[in-house]
């Protein structure tokens, strides 16, 4: 070692034309919150990434625990909020929930809530924790056979308490107390909550649909007070939370006869996406058979919420494929022709898609083993390429900076 | 983890059944060429990483000896990680979130620039699970663990909260008062 | 895992230096195919599994729809998971030091050796990390996460010490009542 | 649900030609330890993986904590050990760091010994702690940029204590007190302990070579009472325990001058094996610059340890390669003809090998991307075939079963 404190101490002295000494201990930190950063979720690396659309790069990450990891994004206040659980020993031992809170400028830890260790960790990353609008109460979806939700004071950081589900499960926001369930019956649940957290009432409706003849999937989205589910034969059924008793808007079809005749599906992860500001909904959709609700998109069909009106039919190209972390590409004219080959060729095999919420919306898409995504001009349609790699694989997709309030 | 994990391969599976007769003969042609060139395959493009000003005495940034998120990039002639630079950090800065190992291993390495040897320090970023971008592994002057500042199979997540590595730095010293051995 | 996993990443990067041009023909040929074709690639072949007497009344295990290691095994035609006869278990059996849980979701297949319906259990297996070979995932009848007794995208691990998900087995149940719908 | 309870009913009366309703919750055991088992660390799944070679299928895993994981195996007791580092909430929180115990037959834990959180989290797995032939002690190798020895007694299942190194660093025992250290100047250093696992005594030699000049590797073999290291440029350094003074025999090489000048390099992470039988030594070698003594090789080459005669050049193969577990491969007649292509075209790239200990011993070959191991006949050399996959990457082998005692 001695002989690099020699080399400083001449450094010093020498150091003109050449490469000036440098200090260590410095760590990034991001500005303001923009409409174009996307966060992606990785399972393999247990984290969601966030990726600027437009730089092309990551920004940083955050990581969760066991199972799905979806953070939810305050908007009255600089708070990012991650469901996790982890066990003592990793895969055994004590298990341990908590509610994660993030710093979005730093990425730093700055605090936690435990809550009870009932956290469902399945599949869906949508539907399994909700946020009230006013960012005072956190809901998160317990799971243990039996279903619940463990309410969270975020403005006090602590737990509230657990209230029941009768036979009903997952949960979505829309307003500052209110939080909407679906029944295995096909009912809804909408629970209220007081300003302590507490069930200040509850009202659990007839059946809005058939689970088992034709069941809305839990990938939902929202507009204003009104969550948008889509079944498994692409029909939308609107859930309006605005008054203490939901009201389902008439029903409509993504599909016509013809289209419904060439078997055209909604398929995949996360299948819709709302532009909160045009009022347009993008729904991921493939030719399929019956069972294919899971499989990945060729297509994203838009549509004006106002009428129902298909607007556009955007064809999909291959979000890109990485092998843990190294993309499959070119530089180079390799690299334009690769492209051409993989947006010509490659199926696109599209899982999950989202869209940002500025006045130049983008269309966000990506595979489960891609670890890329997929950009696309939100209004016109158009490619506009990809950006990664992300990381090894790619999970749920959000957008939450920007634009117009839900 | 598991269940998503399973639905990202399910994607993959599902496929099979729908393409391989489809794309039979394109498999063939991957499978027969992909076991062998995979490996050269992979890292041939990499993560855009940050677009930063050009740092005084480096080689020009549009080459891969001067461009930071390369595994080319001069200072990384002994390191051993996933590059900040692709990971929101920079080659002296950590992504935000993480923490700066303040104790590391040291590489000398040479400027193409001005054909000097250069005392690198390659700092580790601690503290969330790796980056895994840009990896990058070169063992220029690289020593068994036992022989500590100059080895880079050593985790130096250290002196920091934790010991969980997430990428690494390459910081100038200074000049190397001898050439390289 | 971090400095592990380098040194893994650390075979690919260091080979690309020394084979990318000598390979690069080859590389540029498994690049254009490998995006189109890697996905129906991947699965073509599957880990070996547990070599056992066929069960009476099953599909020859000679073929796909008879062998409890491939993912056209009949019983399979709801599963979600790895199957635990890659992973040192069988159909029927979780592999060692793991726990079967006791709920789960169910599948309605029809056997082809019969031409009848059965309700198949998939009873996961837990307690260790995700087994990762041999993954399969059929929807056949599958429902969303709030209709239980037919989802499979629910971490089945319950009623066992943690809900860390292993790999899943297919077990019969007994006849179905009704064909399938 | 009702469906189904009644189709159970029907099923125990119906059941005859069709296929017998069958009951939940079994799980397989393990027989005896065989000699052609073989242990397969995975670090992207944090486990080592139990390989039946002639059957060629998983038999089961044990998972690991953060870092390397090497599972080490009692002679004397039906005990498998796992030093682990965990924190409480995955990546951050609370450290804690364990010995946990696995029964082999079972591979469930029977027990744990909590050490001090210090242990060596490097990314060699080798000499990072060490089992008394007795199966008494065992020694954790702990680095906080100081180093030390945790000492844990496994008949009492205690941390017996924690033993300082002076400059020096990893674990190597022999006999049933005795633990070697290296040191950063190339001395040796040979602890000694007592009954009750604390400091009998130390030994602090002078430098057998010289680490600026040409390193030992950490990938040492043993035999009997000697370890056998390798230098960077192909130099074996045997260190005899046998006495309380560490003996160094004669050096040798594995190159001659013809060979050194075709560049014939030890390299790869884990390049030593030796049969113990037949006293045999297998170098893993390629052709290579100086510093590419970590890159995978491309032969192994067997030593006669009796002479160090050189008997045998082994070519190898890539032993297979997967993506996230799925192996790139054919059956039938693509199979044969992709594995011919494997065979003939693909750079071996192996990085780590390992001979089995019994009298029809194997030499077992992986890359650390490969998730897939290459089998050989130990004796003739000859490639038997490809094993796996063994999960998503591969790291260091271990075949701990049969054979004559080190």
């Amino acid at each position: 070692m001695r002989r690099i404190v020699i080399a400083l101490l001449l450094a010093a002295v020498t150091a003109r034309a050449e490469v000036a000494p440098e200090s260590t201990g410095s760590v990034e930190t991001l500005g303001p919150p923009q409409p174009h950063w996307v966060w992606t979720a990785d399972l393999l690396l247990q984290r969601s990434a966030l990726m600027d659309l437009d730089g092309g790069r990551m920004l940083g990450i955050i990581n969760g625990g066991y199972g799905t990891i979806m953070p939810l994004f305050a908007r009255t206040r600089p708070e990012i909020y991650v469901p996790a659980t982890y066990y003592s020993r990793g895969t055994h031992g004590t298990r341990t929930d908590v509610v994660e809170i993030y710093d979005p400028t730093t990425l730093g830890l700055v605090g936690e809530v435990e809550i009870p260790p009932k956290r469902a960790t399945n599949a869906v990353a949508l539907g399994h924790a909700a946020l009230s609008d006013d960012d005072r109460f956190l809901a998160v979806f317990n799971w243990t056979t039996g279903t619940s939700l463990s309410i969270v004071d975020l403005a006090a950081r602590r737990f509230a308490g657990e209230i029941s589900l009768p036979g009903c499960s997952l949960t979505y926001a829309a307003g500052n107390r209110r939080f909407l369930s679906l029944c295995a019956d096909g009912a809804a649940f909408v629970l209220t909550l007081d300003e302590q957290g507490n069930e200040a009432s509850r009202v659990l409706t007839k059946p809005f649909f058939d689970p088992k003849v034709d069941p809305v999937t839990e990938k939902a989205v929202r507009v204003g007070s009104t969550w948008l589910f889509v079944s498994f034969d692409g029909i939308i059924h609107p859930v309006d939370l605005s008054g203490p008793e939901p009201s389902f808007g008439p029903t409509w079809s993504l599909f016509n006869a013809d289209e419904r005749a060439e078997k055209w599906r909604i398929g995949g992860m996360q299948h819709l996406a709302v532009h909160r500001g045009t009022k347009r909904l993008y729904a991921l959709v493939h030719r399929g058979e019956r069972d294919t609700h899971k499989e990945p998109g060729e297509e994203v069909w838009v549509y004006d919420l106002a009428d129902g009106r298909r607007l556009q039919r955007v064809a999909l190209v291959n979000p890109g494929f990485t092998i843990y972390g190294f993309p499959i590409a070119f530089g180079g004219v390799g690299g334009r022709l690769f492209d051409w080959l993989m947006d010509s060729f490659a199926p696109p095999l599209v899982g999950f898609i989202t869209v940002t919420q500025d006045d130049a919306p983008l269309l966000v898409t990506s595979s489960q083993f891609s670890g890329s995504l997929g950009v696309y001009d939100a209004r016109s349609g158009a490619f506009r390429g990809r950006v990664g790699p992300t990381g090894f694989t790619s999970d749920v997709l959000q957008a939450p900076w920007g634009g117009a309030a839900p | 983890m598991t269940s998503r994990l399973d639905d990202w391969v399910d994607r993959l599976t599902r496929q099979v059944a729908r393409r391989t007769s489809r794309r039979g003969l394109l498999a063939r042609l991957a499978a027969l060429t992909v076991g062998a060139a995979a490996v050269p395959l992979l890292p041939v493009s990499r993560a855009r990483g940050a677009s930063r000003a050009p740092i005084p005495g480096e080689p020009d940034p549009s080459t891969a000896a001067g461009n930071p998120s390369e595994c080319e990039y001069w200072r990384h002639c002994a390191i051993d990680g996933f590059l900040c630079s692709c990971c929101g950090g920079s080659q002296r800065a950590c992504p935000p979130g993480t923490e700066q190992s303040p104790v590391t291993w040291i590489g000398t390495c040479r400027n193409p620039a001005d054909g000097k040897d250069y005392i690198i320090s390659y700092n580790d970023c601690c503290g969330k699970h790796i980056c895994g971008l840009c990896f990058c592994h070169r063992n220029e002057g690289d020593k068994p663990i036992y022989f500590p500042p100059r080895s880079n199979d050593i985790n130096w997540c250290y002196g920091v909260s934790t010991v969980v590595y997430h990428c690494s730095t390459a910081i100038v010293l200074g000049l190397a008062t001898e050439t390289k051995s």
